[in-house]
C-alpha cells in the first residue's frame, strides 16, 4: 500500500486522517483507489490535483510509477505566471 | 562520446552558457516584429466593448437597437451569443469575458460592437442602453468576509469551508505539520503581526489585442498576443461551439505577459463579432481597459505568528492568509499557503488560507502567483525577530534554511535545493558588508517558487543545407527562442547560427501548455533536446546506410556521424551538412520531434539584498543598491537569466513601494492608467546586480531549473525590512508609499 | 467631418495622407502608413512606446495630432537602420540582451538616439532621467542603461 | 471636430470668439489630447497656435524675458539666458512630464490647463510672472496667480488666448527654486509643491521673498506670510520653522489617490523649506 499525505483541508474528506493508504503502482491507480475509498475526494481529484512523489511535483499524468516506499503527497493543481 | 552516456550533461558545453543574439532580435530593434495590435487584414472591422460603470448590478435589459443604427456598425454581441458551459471554471471565464445577468465589477464587459472604424465602434457601444439594478458592492477582503457583506454568488464555496464564513469565501486550505501550539511554548520570543498587500497588475506594456475571423463554414482564425495559444483555443472553441481543430490560433509577438496573458478576455468576443458580422474583427484594449478589466493579482490580509529561541531557531510558525481574487472563485490562496514557509526547515508549521470573492476583476496569474504576498509576511516577521533578538538576519535564515531532506511546509521532502548555497553567496558578497549611512537600511529576504513542467511539443527539421528549423508551441515571453536554439545546437553539435526557432500556430505543432510557471526553458528544452536526439538517430541511420554498416556502430559527435571504432569500419566523419544534402537520396527529409509531458521542474530559491534610504521628512524611499542571488540550475543563456532576475526584482520593487489598485467608496477603480498606477521608471532605480548560482536540476538533461518567477518573491519583504530598519519603525502594509511611511514615522513620535 | 490632407516627411520620404482631425500622429503612422514600430501602450503620454522625433525633437506620437505634422519631419524606429546596417544603439541593445518582450524597444531606441544627439557623453543618471518616460516592464532597465552607455562610448570613439 | 492652424493672432481670436460648442487652443497639446482621449472633453474646434508669429519665441524685454505661448519646456531648458535669470521657473517647467512631453508641453498650456498641481505655476507666481492675454476686446496683462480660477477653470473669457508670459528682470543677488513631491522620481503629478523667489540685501539678509505653493488648494497660491517670514534673515532654523508653519496654515488640500491632506500639508512645507534653501544659495546667500 502507498501512504498518501493529504493537504490539511482535505482531512474533512477522510474522517480527519492526514495520511491515508491507497493501492496502486502508478498515479492513476493510486488516485482511483483514493477516490473509491474516500468518495468525498472524488470531486477534488476530478478537478485536477498534483502529486509530489519523493519530492518531485507531478501533474496528474496517469502512468508515473509509484512504489510502496515512495513519499506521496497530494497537492492542489498548480498554475503559474 | 556515446549517446547513452550523454543523457545528462552538466559540463563541457560549447554553446550553453554563452550569450548569443536572440533569433527575433533584428525584428524587434527595427520595429518590424508584429505584436497583437500590429496586424491588419483586408476588410477588417474594429471592435469595442461596453463596460459596466457599476461594481455590482443586475443586468435587467440590454437594448442595442440604437447602436445598430449607427454608421459603420456591423454587429453587436452580448452574453446571449456564447454557448453555456458545463464546468464552473469555463463558465466563470466566459462570464468574465462577457457579463451574464450580473455585472460584477467596474469595467465588466456587458456588450460589444464591431464597426468599420474603432471610433465608430466606440461611439456605437456608448449608444447601447443597459438597464441596471444596482446592488450593494464590496471590494476589500476584510469587508467581504464580514457576516453582512454583499454576496457575489451563493453556492460557489467548496464543501470544506469552515462554519462561520459567508458565501464569498470559496476556498479554504490548510498546510503544515507538527504542533504549533507546543512549538510556541518553546519560544523565547514570539512576534505576531498583521499585514496587508494591495492588488497589483502585471503591467505589461502591450495591451491585450487580437484579430479574429470566422468563415461561414465554421472555421476560425485568431491572431492574438497570449502566453498560450492552445489555452486560447481551449477556451474559445467551446465558448463559440467550434471543434478545436477548426479554430487556428496564431500567437503574435507578445509585449509582456507575466501571467496576465494566461487567460482570455477579448478573444471570444472578437470571434463572436467576427462570426456575427462575417468579417475579420480587430480588438485592442485601451490602457484603461487593461487596468479595469484584465486580471490583476490578489490583494491580501494576513496574520503571521512565529516563535524563536534566543539563538535564532524557529520553534513554530503560523500564518492565516486571506486573499481576495475578484468576482469569481480562484485557487491562488493554495499557492500562497504552500509557499509561505517553504524556505524554512520547521518542526511545527501551519498555514491556513481563505479565498474571498469581491467586486473586482477576476484575478489572473502574476509571476509566482500567490507567493510574493505570503512570503513577504513571513520574511518580515523573521526579520523583526532577528532584530529584536540582536541576531544577524542572514545567519538566522541559514540556521533555519530548508535543505535536502527537509520536510517542506507544504508536505513533500525536498531533494536537491540551493537555498543554503544562495544564502552563503549573499553572506559572502561585499554588498552584505558595505557600510550604511544615516536614514539608510539594509533588507534581506528569501524567495521560493515551484516551477512547472507539463506538456510541450517540438519539431526539428533539418534543411537540405544542413541548417535547422525548430518549431515549438510556446510563445516566447523572455528570450526563450534563443535558449531553445542554443540547446538544439548544443545537442546537434552545430553552431548556434545554424538553428532558427519559431513559435508555431495551433495547427502546425503539437499541443503545448501555456508559457507559465517558469516552465519553457525547462520543458521545451527537454522536448528540444529529445527532438534533436530523434533527428540524430535518423541521421546516424542515413550514415550507416551509406557506409553499409550497422546503425549501432555509428556515433554522433561535433555535428557529424562517425563510425564507433575501427571495428565499425574506417570512414571519415560524415557531417550533418553532407547527410542533409543527400537526404532525398538516402530516405527523404530528416526531422526529429518530441512531445514532452515533463515533470521534475525543480523548485528554485532566491535571496535578495537591498539598501534603501528613507527621507524622514517625506517618507520617500530611494533604492540605493540591489543584489539578486538565485539558483538557476544551469543558465542556458546567462544574459536572459540575469534579465529575468532583474525584471522580477524591479516588478517587486514597484509592488513594495508604489503600485496598487485603488478603489473608491463607489467601487470604481481610481487609477486605471500608468500615471497613477506607478510602475518603476528608469530614474527610480540603481543597477540591479545579479549572482547566478548553478546547482544542476537532476530532472533536466542539462540541469535547467525555471528562473522566471522566483525573482519577484523576495523584493517585497527585502524592501520592507530595509525601510523598517532605515526608518526604525516596522512597516506592515504594501505598498510602502510615502504617505504611509511618513505616517508611520510620525506615529513613532 | 471632412478629412485633412497632410504632406510631411517620414524617415526621409515625402508622404501624404488624409486624416481625421482627431487622429493622432501615432494612429496615422500605424494605421495609414503601415509603420507599426511605434506602439500604443497607453495613448496618454505615460509609457513612451510611441516615441518618435518630430523636427528633431523627441515626442510621444500619441500626443501629436496627425494634422500638426504637416510640413514637418518625422523620424521613427523604422528609419534607424541604414539598409543592412543597424544603428549602433540597435546593435548594443541586442548585444547586451537589453530587451525581453521588445515592445518598448522601438521607443527606447528613438529616445536614446535623441539623447545621444544632444548629449554624446551622458552619465548613468542622465540616461535614466532621459528615459524615465519610456516604461519597460521586463528588464528592470539595467541592461538598457548599459547598452545606451556602451553605444554612447562607441559612437564617441567612432 | 474642426482643426485650424491660423497664421495670425487675429484669425485665431476670431475663430475662438465665434466658435460654436467647445473650443480648445492647441499649443503643446499634452493636456488637451489626453483629455480628448479619455473622453473628458470633446472639442468642436481645436485651434493650433504654433504657426502664429512670435508664439515660439523667447524674447529679452526690459531685462526679463517674454516667453511665447508655444515655447516648449525643452526649448526653455536650452535657453542659457533664461535659465540663468529664472532657474527655478525653468526647472519647474522641465519637471512637467517625460522628455517626450518636454518636447511639446508649454508653460502657457500648463497655466491654462488650470490643474492645482501644475508644476510651473507656483514657480511663476513666486517669480511674479505676468501673462499677456489677447482677445476680441484687445490686450490685457494679468498676474499669473490670477489666471487659474479653480481646478480646470481659468479667468479667461471666450476668444481670449494667453500669447506670452513675462518673467521680469530681477535685482542682483536673487535666486529662485521650485520643488515638488512625487512618489517616484519622474512621471508623476505633484502631490505638493513650492516655489520660492528671493533677493538679498547688501547685508546678505533676505530683503524680499515670495513663496508659492501648489497641489494643496484649488489653485496654486502665494503665501505672503511665508515670504515675509524669510525677510531680514539668513534662513536660520527658527526662520524656516516659521516659514513652514505659514505654509502649512495656507494649505487647504484634498485627500485623494495621490496623497492624504495631512501628507500634502506636511510635505508642502518641506518642499518650501528645501526650495528656500536652494533659492538662497543661488542668490549667493551664506548662512
Amino acid at each position: 500500500m502507498v501512504k498518501v499525505t493529504l493537504w490539511g483541508s482535505l482531512r474533512s474528506a477522510t474522517g480527519g486522517l492526514e495520511q491515508v493508504e491507497a493501492s496502486g503502482t502508478n498515479t492513476r491507480e493510486v488516485l482511483d483507489d483514493l477516490a473509491k475509498k474516500y468518495p468525498a475526494l472524488e470531486t477534488v481529484i476530478a478537478g485536477g490535483v498534483s502529486l509530489a512523489i519523493d519530492g518531485t511535483i507531478y501533474k496528474d499524468a496517469w502512468f508515473t510509477p509509484i512504489s510502496d516506499s515512495s513519499e506521496v503527497v497530494l497537492m492542489p493543481y498548480m498554475a503559474g505566471g | 562520446m556515446n549517446m547513452t552516456k550523454r543523457l545528462r550533461k552538466t559540463e563541457g558545453f560549447k554553446i550553453v552558457g554563452t550569450r548569443p543574439q536572440r533569433p527575433d532580435g533584428i525584428e524587434k530593434v527595427t520595429g518590424r516584429a508584429l505584436y497583437g495590435a500590429d496586424l491588419s487584414v483586408p476588410d477588417m472591422l474594429h471592435g469595442a466593448v461596453l463596460r459596466s460603470p457599476h461594481p455590482h448590478a443586475r443586468i435587467v435589459s440590454i437594448d442595442a437597437s440604437a447602436a445598430l443604427e449607427m454608421p459603420g456598425v456591423r454587429a453587436v454581441v452580448t452574453s446571449a451569443d456564447f454557448k453555456k458551459q458545463a464546468k464552473f471554471f469555463m463558465q466563470d471565464t466566459l462570464d468574465n469575458c462577457m457579463a451574464r445577468d450580473f455585472a460584477l465589477y467596474d469595467g465588466h464587459a456587458v456588450a460589444a460592437v464591431a464597426a468599420k472604424t474603432r471610433k465608430q465602434a466606440e461611439e456605437a457601444a456608448a449608444k447601447i442602453r443597459v438597464e441596471y439594478e444596482i446592488l450593494p458592492h464590496v471590494t476589500e477582503v476584510e469587508d467581504a468576509m464580514k457576516p453582512d457583506a454583499p454576496i457575489l454568488h451563493a453556492g460557489r464555496s467548496y464543501r470544506n469551508i469552515p462554519e462561520g464564513n459567508n458565501a464569498n469565501v470559496t476556498n479554504y486550505v490548510e498546510f503544515g505539520h507538527g504542533d504549533v501550539e507546543a512549538g510556541f511554548k518553546d519560544a523565547d520570543l514570539i512576534v505576531e503581526r498583521s499585514f496587508k498587500t494591495a492588488a497589483t497588475h502585471q503591467g505589461y506594456i502591450e495591451p491585450n489585442a487580437c484579430v479574429a475571423s470566422m468563415g461561414p463554414d465554421g472555421r476560425g482564425e485568431l491572431w492574438v498576443t497570449t502566453q498560450g495559444h492552445y489555452m486560447v483555443r481551449d477556451f474559445c472553441a467551446p465558448f463559440l461551439g467550434l471543434e478545436e481543430s477548426k479554430l487556428r490560433v496564431t500567437p503574435s509577438e507578445i509585449g509582456g505577459g507575466f501571467g496576465g496573458k494566461t487567460t482570455v478576455f477579448l478573444e471570444p468576443v472578437a470571434l463572436a463579432l467576427a462570426q456575427k458580422s462575417g468579417k475579420p474583427v480587430k480588438m485592442v484594449m485601451s490602457r484603461e481597459e487593461v487596468f479595469r478589466a484584465s486580471g490583476p493579482t490578489v490583494s491580501s490580509w494576513t496574520d503571521v505568528k512565529i516563535g524563536m529561541t534566543r539563538d535564532g531557531k524557529i520553534t513554530a510558525a503560523q500564518a492565516k492568509l486571506r486573499y481576495q481574487g475578484g468576482a469569481f472563485p480562484c485557487g491562488t490562496i493554495a499557492l500562497g499557503a504552500m509557499t509561505a514557509f517553504a524556505a524554512y526547515d520547521l518542526e511545527n508549521v501551519q498555514a491556513l488560507g481563505w479565498n474571498v470573492m469581491t467586486n473586482r476583476p477576476m484575478q489572473a496569474s502574476y509571476r509566482a502567483p500567490g507567493a510574493p504576498m505570503a512570503i513577504y509576511t513571513v520574511e518580515s516577521v523573521v526579520d523583526e525577530l532577528s532584530q529584536k533578538l540582536g541576531l544577524d538576519p542572514l545567519e538566522v535564515r541559514l540556521k533555519n534554511a530548508a535543505k535536502k531532506g527537509t520536510k517542506s511546509s507544504y508536505g513533500p521532502t525536498f531533494s536537491d535545493i540551493g537555498l543554503v548555497a544562495t544564502l552563503e553567496a549573499a553572506k559572502n558578497h561585499p554588498h552584505y558588508r558595505a557600510p550604511l549611512g544615516p536614514n539608510q537600511g539594509r533588507g534581506i529576504s528569501c524567495g521560493f517558487w515551484f516551477n512547472f513542467g507539463g506538456n510541450s511539443s517540438v519539431s526539428l527539421h533539418v534543411s537540405p543545407d544542413g541548417t535547422v528549423a525548430v518549431t515549438e508551441g510556446n510563445p516566447d515571453i523572455g528570450g526563450s527562442r534563443a535558449s531553445i536554439s542554443m540547446m538544439a545546437a548544443e545537442e546537434l553539435g552545430i553552431p548556434y547560427d545554424k538553428v532558427r526557432t519559431i513559435v508555431g500556430d495551433t495547427n502546425s505543432i503539437g499541443y503545448s501548455d501555456t508559457t507559465d510557471g517558469s516552465r519553457v526553458t525547462f520543458t521545451v528544452g527537454i522536448a528540444t533536446i529529445k527532438a534533436a536526439r530523434d533527428a540524430i538517430r535518423v541521421m546516424k541511420g542515413r550514415a550507416a546506410k551509406v557506409w553499409g554498416i550497422d546503425e549501432d556502430a555509428v556515433i554522433w559527435e561535433d555535428g557529424a556521424a562517425k563510425p564507433s571504432g575501427p571495428n565499425a569500419g574506417e570512414f571519415p566523419p560524415m557531417t550533418m551538412e553532407e547527410i542533409a544534402r543527400n537526404a532525398f537520396k538516402t530516405g527523404g527529409p530528416i526531422a526529429g520531434h518530441y512531445e514532452a509531458n515533463s515533470d521534475g521542474a525543480g523548485v528554485s530559491f532566491g535571496v535578495h539584498l537591498v539598501d534603501v534610504e528613507v527621507d524622514p521628512e517625506t517618507g520617500f524611499t530611494k533604492i540605493l543598491r540591489y543584489t539578486v542571488f538565485q539558483d538557476a540550475g544551469k543558465a542556458i543563456h546567462p544574459a536572459y537569466v540575469e534579465g529575468q532576475m532583474q525584471g522580477g526584482a524591479v516588478q517587486g520593487i514597484g509592488w513594495a513601494l508604489n503600485e496598487e489598485y485603488i478603489y473608491g467608496a463607489d467601487g470604481r477603480l481610481q487609477n486605471p492608467g500608468f500615471l497613477d498606477y506607478r510602475i518603476p521608471v528608469a530614474s527610480d532605480l540603481p543597477m540591479i546586480d545579479t549572482v547566478i548560482l548553478e546547482i544542476p536540476n537532476p530532472g533536466h538533461p542539462y540541469g535547467v531549473r525555471g528562473v522566471g518567477e522566483t525573482s519577484i518573491v523576495p523584493p517585497l519583504a527585502a524592501i520592507s525590512n530595509a525601510v523598517s530598519r532605515a526608518a526604525d519603525v516596522r512597516l506592515c502594509e504594501l505598498p510602502m508609499s510615502p504617505p504611509r511611511v511618513l505616517a508611520a514615522i510620525d506615529a513613532k513620535g | 467631418m471632412s478629412k485633412i490632407h497632410v504632406t510631411t516627411t517620414v524617415n526621409g520620404d515625402t508622404v501624404e495622407y488624409l486624416c481625421e482631425p482627431t487622429e493622432t500622429l501615432l494612429d496615422v503612422l500605424r494605421d495609414r502608413l503601415n509603420l507599426t514600430g511605434a506602439k500604443e501602450g497607453c495613448s496618454t503620454g505615460d509609457c513612451g512606446a510611441c516615441s518618435v522625433e518630430l523636427d528633431g525633437r523627441l515626442v510621444s506620437s500619441c500626443l501629436v495630432l496627425a494634422a500638426e505634422a504637416g510640413g514637418k519631419t518625422v523620424a521613427t524606429v523604422e528609419g534607424m537602420a541604414k539598409g543592412e546596417n543597424l544603428h549602433i544603439l540597435q546593435e548594443k541593445i541586442l548585444e547586451h540582451a537589453a530587451l525581453q518582450c521588445g515592445v518598448c524597444t522601438p521607443g527606447i531606441l528613438v529616445a536614446a538616439k535623441a539623447l545621444l544627439a544632444k548629449n554624446p557623453d551622458p552619465t548613468e543618471e542622465e540616461v535614466r532621467f532621459w528615459l524615465a518616460g519610456n516604461l519597460c516592464r521586463c528588464t528592470g532597465y539595467d541592461k538598457i542603461i548599459r547598452a545606451v552607455l556602451d553605444a554612447a562610448a562607441e559612437m564617441r570613439g567612432a | 471636430m474642426r482643426f485650424e492652424s491660423p497664421a495670425t493672432l487675429e484669425d485665431a481670436i476670431h475663430l475662438l470668439a465665434n466658435a460654436k460648442g467647445t473650443a480648445r487652443v492647441l499649443a503643446g497639446g499634452t493636456d488637451v489630447l489626453v483629455q480628448m482621449r479619455l473622453g473628458l472633453v470633446t472639442p468642436d474646434l481645436v485651434v493650433d497656435i504654433k504657426g502664429i508669429p512670435g508664439m515660439r519665441d523667447i524674447t529679452p524685454v526690459d531685462g526679463g524675458y517674454r516667453i511665447g505661448a508655444a515655447v516648449t519646456g525643452a526649448e526653455m531648458g536650452e535657453h542659457a539666458g533664461l535659465k540663468a535669470l529664472w532657474p527655478g521657473v525653468v526647472e519647474a517647467m522641465e519637471l512637467v512630464g517625460s522628455t517626450q512631453v518636454q518636447g511639446r508641453a508649454t508653460m502657457a498650456g500648463n497655466l491654462c490647463n488650470a490643474s492645482p498641481a501644475a508644476d510651473s505655476v507656483p514657480a511663476m507666481i513666486a517669480a511674479d510672472a505676468v501673462a499677456t492675454i489677447e482677445g476680441p476686446l484687445g490686450l490685457r496683462l494679468l498676474p499669473v496667480a490670477e489666471v487659474p480660477a479653480g481646478p480646470g477653470k481659468t479667468t479667461l473669457t471666450k476668444g481670449e488666448i494667453i500669447t506670452s508670459i513675462f518673467l521680469p528682470a530681477r535685482p542682483k543677488h536673487s535666486g529662485d527654486a521650485y520643488l515638488r513631491f512625487i512618489p517616484r522620481t519622474e512621471m508623476d503629478i505633484a502631490v505638493s509643491s513650492a516655489g520660492v523667489s528671493l533677493s538679498l540685501g547688501p547685508d546678505g539678509m533676505v530683503e524680499f521673498a515670495r513663496v508659492a505653493i501648489g497641489a494643496v488648494a484649488p489653485t496654486a497660491r502665494l503665501v505672503e506670510e511665508a515670504g515675509a517670514a524669510l525677510v531680514g534673515t539668513q534662513l536660520d532654523a527658527a526662520t524656516l520653522d516659521r516659514m513652514m508653519a505659514a505654509v502649512r496654515a495656507a494649505c487647504d488640500p484634498i485627500d485623494d489617490k495621490r496623497g492624504t491632506a495631512e501628507f500634502r500639508t506636511k510635505t508642502a512645507a518641506v518642499m518650501a523649506k528645501r526650495a528656500a534653501k536652494t533659492a538662497f544659495a543661488r542668490a549667493g546667500g551664506k548662512s
